[in-house]
């Protein structure tokens, strides 16, 4: 409730009714208390269930020194500005905003907040009291475009995105280069279904890369349809964020999970202890912020020594998928040999690598 | 038709009675303690005003209304009508006035409607046919009927209640619509089905069609019953005024009148016909001087609604000469317009056209005398000149309302009908077009509105009165024409001209031998 | 394209329509009595979630199917008893439909996100579909041959059934309909149920045939473009059942478009197509002078008989 | 024994007013009771939902926020919904205004000047205008049932959305995320008052409501639009040109929506995203109900509707209840009105059986 006194006109009109809330969040006065937003519902089985499971997982490794707030279903619209704001109130010191199309939300209230610390997801835009976080979902990809490639009988792979940002760029080239690398045939057939989350349109499209000749087929989308159409037509299928083997006991191979258990942790823990600093995380495997989730009984060894061999490569520094040479789709040269793509080309990347069919 | 039919009519038993039927709507009693008896093969008559109750009292006994009181006998045993599939069951049907048809479909599936049992299209085609042919009325069984026209329609609703054998068939009001050959032909058909033992109720408020008709007649008024005679042996004078419950008050208009010069001119008016159901108007023309009222006779349907809407501007003309009020060519003009060179209209409608049943008066009142009485500034209502001008109206033509702000539904049909008029007649209007002025009035509205039309004239005003009502139309006007599928008669001199010449030309016929027979006779019957 | 990937595409196409299909064949007859439900949306995730957590809790797909339509109907009738014996719009009573619909099954399904059931099995032998040819006829979910059953059975029941007749001339003329003695309520009713249940049905096989599991507003939106399938089909049975397999292979072929990185237009004009259409047709058929093709006369319209 | 309606012979004035608080009341006791069943803290949920969004001050301007929209829209679309036009694709007309105002940004990006704001916001007004042009020409040319056809083009505007943020207006420093350019700031609204979050909108939703209330109340365009929805063949006899009518209804719904959407993208996010279409124009058809068509009611209803979005943010934190809650009691809320509506123009009669035994005696 400090806050509210840098707006004189606010703190007059507050004072009369205000007592209650302040009553309400003085019994945990304590504990820091942390809020979250997410973009879906909790139970999405996707990107907001891996950060909901993040959150769980600060709770109970800080014990009692932190409480966890969530606020679901948010949109990444002007809409977000009061939910924040809410949050503020009610006495969040640090607030996560989990999705991108909260950047300029988020920005906003970190100059109406001063002293609130922000956490952003996947953004560039950062403040003294607003930090960036995101993870190398890349890296994970290059694991399972390692045993996409191995297991592919027919060498075509299918990718099924949802739209055309760096991320999801990101991903594709990654599993592409990866998969390559083990069979240089391979080809991967790209749909970007232009939503997040449309399961018919993901079973539908599954279907046709599966018709196109694609026996192995991958997702950056947030249902578990892929995985599930994947399973009736006996085809491999990764799960996307979350262990989902149990949508696809046959067709699963592996998932990439996404652990944001550990940095939600450090960094409550760093406002606790008064250490927090405005900074941009970008964490992978080495932190254990992208994980393997174990693989199907049926892998055979060697693909999963392949596998695990990439991984072992990005936790020790030896291995980078986007090590040159790479040339775009139509053959030039982006990547010179010696050389890798840097993180900020990383984060902005509009092309994709040459073997990659469909979307431009 | 079968002999079955005939059950009980020897030992004298009604075919169907009612004891003490009573109907309470909000605010009106429409049926009182009405009781009466219709025998087996008799035409029977149910005879009264617009609003006296018939059609209340026969859609009760059809089973649509619940009566709140009274009694049926069917064939002397009691009965409850719960709905029109309980009354077809004993052997009841019916003809609406309003035919209850559905647009979009064929003739063979409307009639399969009315009936209760399915029976297979095939064999209801054949015995549609049948039936036509039995009682010579010619239908297409496969036509859609959005395509046919009024009498057509009607023979829709006639084959679908014989199909059913009725013992008993409810005419409601059926020859509003028809041609008075058409009707006769309807009679024939009447005649013929009471012949063969079928008991008919027919529903009118034309005594000559009763006259020519019917054994029995009932007569309503205001709800209750007044009297069951044999019109027959009645003059027609007589059931007018236990129809009408007073001795006819006439209209006094000045015996000697001399007209000015021409105020409203029509020349070669056409006007293409609006969807199915519309009439085209060709090649209209007449002229109506500063002083005379103008009548225009003809049966239902036959344009004059078309009429209405092209004089008061609601469809404007492709040529601005086709009407001229004093010279000025007004054809293209909008209905705002119009008022404000001097012509008024009061159509036939008078809720949802005339007036807005759910707006106040004054919101009436503003509905078309906002600008003849600067009810308005800036684009703004001024409501207290508004609420002024609806209280004058009120006031000078005893309109019976709480005030200006009672809803314009709230107010019974002749009072409505006053205020309508008189909202029209102050603004003084040079030329005043009236539809069917005294339609559904109890007579002494009727008298007032006939009154207040005469005294306009007599300011110096061209009135044209579009009515069906042929006696209105001889007590009222001055010259007269006929309308008859959109064309318009020569223009006759009251007084000069006879009403079987009338008749005629609302039948349309110009010399068929036959017709003229049956008109004659009809005529006469009217004029006993 | 060889003939395997034709009919790959077209079984493909079977999918995504069949949901769509079964929602429009609803309205459809909801329509045809003079009544604008336009809560599809909301109906099919009430019958997803329901169908879904029946399926889940007795382990019987066929019984979640059953749930799902009753669930459908059920809350069709919440929609029907306010827009027949309340008189309300229609409108805006549908709507709000929607709106409810999204927002009970959330809170219903919230705990059984995440869950899985058990898949239908084919009602052929799985013989039959093997051979690609025979599986563009055997080898569906067995609601996808209901879907066909029902365009059917509603084409039939209208054309030619005494009960489908008095259903078109409620819609046609309620008043009418009403003094020659048929209960336009009654049938209304029946007709709201009808379509309830079959949005409840479309909506179970997104839950239980598509991706069996529950998420929140799985259907993405099918319900509206149920509501222009009925308009572009122009209340006709036979054209609702071509008019949702051209949409579908529509959408099918967007996706083959894409994958093969051929670019005719942006993906979202093909989006857009369904409702383009339908206005299309709208406006065509109401150009066209009146014969009986068009909308029911009633539709959308109140009726309370003033007693 | 049954109950029947009896038709009133004019409708009740008190029953106008009483019925909507009366659906905001019972909404409160059924939802409670909802909740409750579904295995929440039902008078805890209500709590959240209704009150705290009246009784914490901070949480009013987020209540003006979500209520100025809501009321501009509503306002529009109660004009036409008592001209009997009933569009309900003011969602799309919404977007469409954002997109027109925001194409004028894109065409100015170096313009310093904050009148550039004024040609933003005109650009909103004819951007939704035109969107419901569409549905106005096909209805007076061709007699096309317009709530299907702006229905239709709700979700070809979505579309229209998606491509051009993805396509010719994508911000080029956007790392590609589908979003046009953020706003500089001369085309930014400022708030309505410094220092507050108040948004700008709700000094259009107040000012506009008040030129509703006169023109509905007082001007002869009120009337005509009044006549046209009550009995249009008396608008016509009364020399008002129905056409006319359908036109100006539908463009000023839709321009009121497009100005709605402008105002949104100008005051609150500064840039047009896939996140943007919200819902309000859906919404809005349940306020301009709710408010019984009428301005100062649906500024009211505006309000109502917006506590309940606020209040379902609360409640989730509170109470934990699923985003989705508000839906339904925003539905709940409709339903009852909407039922209620009958107690307006009708009686409510309880018919003993026994009494139409008459009949058959």
């Amino acid at each position: 409730m400090a806050n509210l006194s840098r707006r004189n006109l606010l703190k007059v009109a507050t004072a009369s009714v205000a007592l209650p809330m302040m009553g309400a969040n003085g019994r945990a006065a304590d504990a820091l208390k942390v809020g979250f937003i997410y973009l879906g519902p909790i139970g999405d089985f996707g990107w907001t269930w891996a950060h909901e499971k993040g959150r769980k997982a600060m709770v109970d490794a800080l014990g009692g020194k932190v409480v966890g707030d969530y606020v679901e279903n948010v949109k990444e619209d002007a809409s977000a500005l009061p939910v924040l704001r809410d949050l503020a109130q009610q006495g969040h010191k640090l607030i996560f905003t989990t999705s991108y199309g909260y950047m300029d939300q988020t920005v906003q209230l970190a100059k109406e907040f001063p002293d609130i610390k922000f956490e952003h997801c996947t953004g560039y835009k950062r403040a003294d009291n607003l930090a960036t976080y995101n993870s190398r979902f890349h890296e994970g990809r290059s694991v399972l475009g390692t045993i996409a490639g191995m297991m592919t009988k027919t060498g075509t792979i299918g990718y099924l995105g949802s739209f055309k940002v760096p991320e999801v760029v990101l991903g594709v080239n990654s599993f592409a280069l990866a998969a390559q690398a083990v069979n240089p045939k391979v080809k991967v057939k790209l749909i970007m279904i232009d939503s997040w989350f449309d399961p018919a349109k993901e079973a539908a499209a599954t279907e046709t890369l599966a018709n196109l000749g694609c026996d192995v087929i991958t997702s950056h989308t947030d249902s578990p349809a892929v995985l599930q159409v994947c399973e009736q037509k006996k085809l491999f299928g990764f799960g996307q964020g979350a262990d989902m083997s149990r949508f696809a006991p046959n067709a699963h191979l592996t998932a990439i999970e996404d652990i944001w258990g550990p940095y939600y942790t450090s960094r409550a823990k760093a406002v606790v202890e008064g250490t927090w600093k405005s900074t941009d995380t970008w964490w992978g495997f080495k932190e254990g912020t992208v994980v393997i989730s174990p693989y199907n009984k049926s892998l055979p060894k060697e693909v999963a020594a392949a596998a695990d061999k990439i991984q072992a490569g990005w936790k020790d520094g030896s291995y980078d998928v986007f090590a040159g040479p790479i040339s775009d789709q139509s053959g030039a040269e982006k990547v010179k040999k010696g050389e890798k793509l840097t993180d900020d080309k990383l984060a902005t990347i509009d092309w994709y690598v040459k073997g990659v069919e469909g979307a431009k | 038709m079968t002999p079955k039919n005939n059950e009980g009519a020897a030992a004298g038993v009604a075919r169907l009675e009612l004891k003490g039927i009573t109907k309470q709507f909000p605010g009106v009693l429409a049926n009182d303690h009405v009781s009466l008896k219709v025998m087996p093969g008799e035409i029977h008559a149910l005879l009264g005003e617009n609003g006296a109750g018939k059609s209340t009292l026969v859609k009760m006994i059809y089973g649509i209304m619940q009566p709140d009181a009274g009694s049926f006998t069917w064939n002397g045993a009691p009965c409850v009508m719960s709905n029109p599939k309980a009354a077809r069951k004993l052997g009841i049907g019916m003809v609406f006035q309003h035919f209850s048809l559905f647009e979009a479909m064929t003739v063979l599936e409307n009639i399969a409607l009315g009936l209760d049992a399915a029976i297979p299209q095939r064999e209801l085609e054949a015995e549609i046919l049948r039936v036509l042919d039995s009682y010579g009325l010619k239908l297409d069984p496969q036509r859609i009927v959005s395509t046919l026209s009024v009498g057509e329609r009607q023979r829709i609703e006639i084959v679908r209640a014989l199909l059913l054998k009725p013992k008993l068939l409810i005419m409601d009001e059926p020859t509003s619509v028809l041609t008075p050959q058409e009707a006769e032909q309807l009679f024939e058909t009447l005649r013929k089905l009471a012949a063969d033992g079928c008991s008919i109720l027919y529903i009118s408020h034309k005594l000559h069609e009763i006259v020519a008709l019917c054994e029995t007649a009932t007569i309503l008024r205001g709800g209750k019953m007044v009297a069951t005679c044999d019109p027959r042996q009645m003059t027609s004078r007589a059931m007018a005024e236990l129809m009408i419950g007073a001795n006819l008050k006439e209209v006094s208009k000045a015996p000697s009148r001399s007209f000015g010069a021409a105020k409203f001119t029509v020349a070669d008016l056409s006007l293409a016909k609006l969807g199915d159901f519309g009439v085209a108007l060709r090649h209209i023309s007449f002229t109506v001087r500063a002083g005379e009222i103008f009548g225009i006779a003809g049966v239902a349907g036959n344009g004059q609604n078309e009429l209405l809407d092209a004089l008061s501007g609601e469809r404007t003309s492709t040529s601005a000469e086709t009407i001229s009020l004093q010279g000025k060519a007004i054809g293209k003009l909008h209905p705002s317009q119009r008022r404000l060179a001097g012509l008024c209209a009061v159509p036939e409608e008078r809720n949802g056209h005339a007036a807005v049943s759910e707006f106040s008066l004054t919101d009436n009142a503003v509905l078309t005398a906002r600008q003849s009485q600067n009810l308005t500034s800036n684009g703004l209502v001024n409501s207290g000149k508004a609420t002024s001008f609806a209280a004058q109206v009120i006031q000078s033509f005893a309109v019976k309302a709480r005030g200006p702000s009672s809803t314009a539904g709230s107010l019974s049909g002749g009072n409505l009908q006053k205020f309508i008029m008189g909202r029209e007649i102050l603004q003084a209007p040079g030329v005043l077009i009236v539809s069917q002025p005294t339609w559904g009035v109890d007579a002494g509205a009727a008298t007032a509105i006939r009154q207040a039309i005469v005294d306009l004239a007599a300011k110096g005003s061209a009135i044209v009165v579009i009515s069906q009502d042929l006696d209105e139309l001889l007590g009222l006007c001055d010259t007269l024409a006929v309308i008859n599928l959109g064309q318009l008669s020569k223009v006759m001199k009251v007084g000069e001209v006879s009403i079987e010449e009338i008749g005629l030309l609302m039948g349309g016929v110009h010399g068929d031998p036959a017709a003229t027979v049956h008109m004659t006779e009809a005529m006469h019957a009217h004029t006993v | 394209m060889s003939m395997d990937l034709i009919i790959s595409a077209l079984v493909t196409t079977i999918g995504i329509t069949t949901p769509i299909l079964l929602a429009a064949t609803g309205e459809l007859v909801v329509e045809k009595s003079g009544v604008l439900n336009l809560g599809v949306e909301g109906m099919m995730l009430v019958g997803a979630v329901t169908g879904f957590a029946v399926a889940f809790t007795t382990f019987n797909p066929w019984l979640g199917i059953l749930a799902a339509a009753a669930a459908g109907a059920a809350s069709a009738l919440v929609f029907g008893v306010l827009v027949l014996t309340f008189g309300a719009n229609q409108v805006a009573t549908g709507l709000a439909l929607a709106i409810f619909g999204i927002g009970l099954s959330t809170l219903i399904g919230a705990g059984f996100v995440g869950m899985i059931v058990p898949p239908f099995t084919s009602i052929f032998p799985e013989e039959l579909a093997r051979d690609p040819f025979w599986r563009l006829i055997f080898g569906h979910s067995p609601i996808v041959y209901l879907a066909l059953i029902m365009v059917m059975v509603v084409a039939w029941f209208l054309k030619s059934t005494r009960w489908g007749l008095v259903l078109r001339a409620v819609g046609e003329n309620d008043l009418s309909a009403h003094s020659i003695g048929y209960s336009v309520i009654g049938i209304r009713y029946a007709a709201i149920a009808f379509g309830g249940a079959m949005a409840g049905i479309a909506g179970s096989y997104f839950s239980l045939v598509i991706t069996p599991m529950w998420a929140e507003q799985m259907t993405a939106g099918r319900g509206w473009i149920a509501l222009a399938l009925v308009v572009f089909a122009s209340w006709k049975p036979g054209r609702l059942l071509t008019g949702a397999y051209f949409f579908g292979v529509l959408m099918t072929l967007e996706l083959y478009a894409k994958a093969s990185g051929f670019s005719f237009l942006p993906s979202q004009f093909w989006a857009s197509m369904p409702y383009l259409m339908a206005v299309l047709v709208l406006a065509l058929i109401s150009a066209r002078e009146r014969t009986g093709s068009e909308a029911p006369a009633c539709l959308g319209k109140p009726f309370m008989p003033g007693e | 024994m049954r109950i029947r309606f009896e038709k009133r012979p004019e409708p009740s004035n008190f029953m106008r007013l009483a019925t909507p608080v009366g659906a905001v009341l019972l909404t409160m006791v059924l939802g409670a009771l909802l909740f409750d069943a579904l295995g929440y803290d039902g008078q805890e949920t209500i709590k959240q939902f209704f009150f705290t969004p009246v009784l914490a001050s901070y949480k009013w301007q987020d209540v003006a926020t979500k209520a100025a929209p809501l009321i501009i829209i509503a306002l529009g679309l109660a004009l036409g919904n008592t001209a009997k036009i009933w569009n309900i694709g003011a969602e799309g007309q919404y977007i469409a205004g954002a997109l027109g105002g925001a194409f004028v940004a894109y065409l100015t990006p170096d313009v310093t000047s904050h009148w550039i704001i004024v040609p933003m916001l005109l650009a909103g007004i004819i951007g939704g205008a035109l969107w419901a042009a569409l549905p106005a020409w096909l209805k007076t040319r061709y007699n096309v049932n317009e709530v299907l056809s702006s229905l239709m083009l709700v979700y070809v505007s979505l579309q229209l959305l998606s491509y051009l943020i993805d396509g010719p207006w994508k911000d080029p420093n956007g790392h590609n995320f589908p979003q046009t350019a953020a706003f500089t700031d001369a085309q930014l609204l400022p708030r309505a008052l410094p220092g507050t979050y108040v948004p700008p909108g709700l000094v259009f939703a107040i000012v506009l409501t008040f030129v509703f209330w006169v023109a509905m109340k007082r001007s002869i365009y009120g009337f005509d639009v009044r006549v046209s929805g009550a009995a249009p063949q008396a608008a016509r006899y009364g020399g008002f040109n129905a056409k006319r009518t359908v036109w100006s209804t539908l463009l000023i719904s839709g321009g009121m929506a497009g100005l709605a959407g402008i105002l949104e993208a100008t005051s609150q996010l500064g840039q047009l995203n896939l996140g943007f279409p919200s819902g309000y124009g859906f919404t809005a058809i349940i306020v301009s109900f709710l408010g019984r068509l009428h301005p100062i009611g649906i500024f009211i209803a505006g309000f109502v509707l917006a506590i309940t979005s606020v209040g379902g943010q609360v409640a989730q934190t509170v109470v934990h209840v699923p985003s989705a809650s508000g839906g339904i009691f925003q539905a709940l809320m409709l339903f009852l009105i909407l039922a209620g509506d009958v107690l307006v123009r009708y009686r409510i009669k309880i018919v003993h059986s026994a009494s139409k035994a008459g009949a058959a005696a």
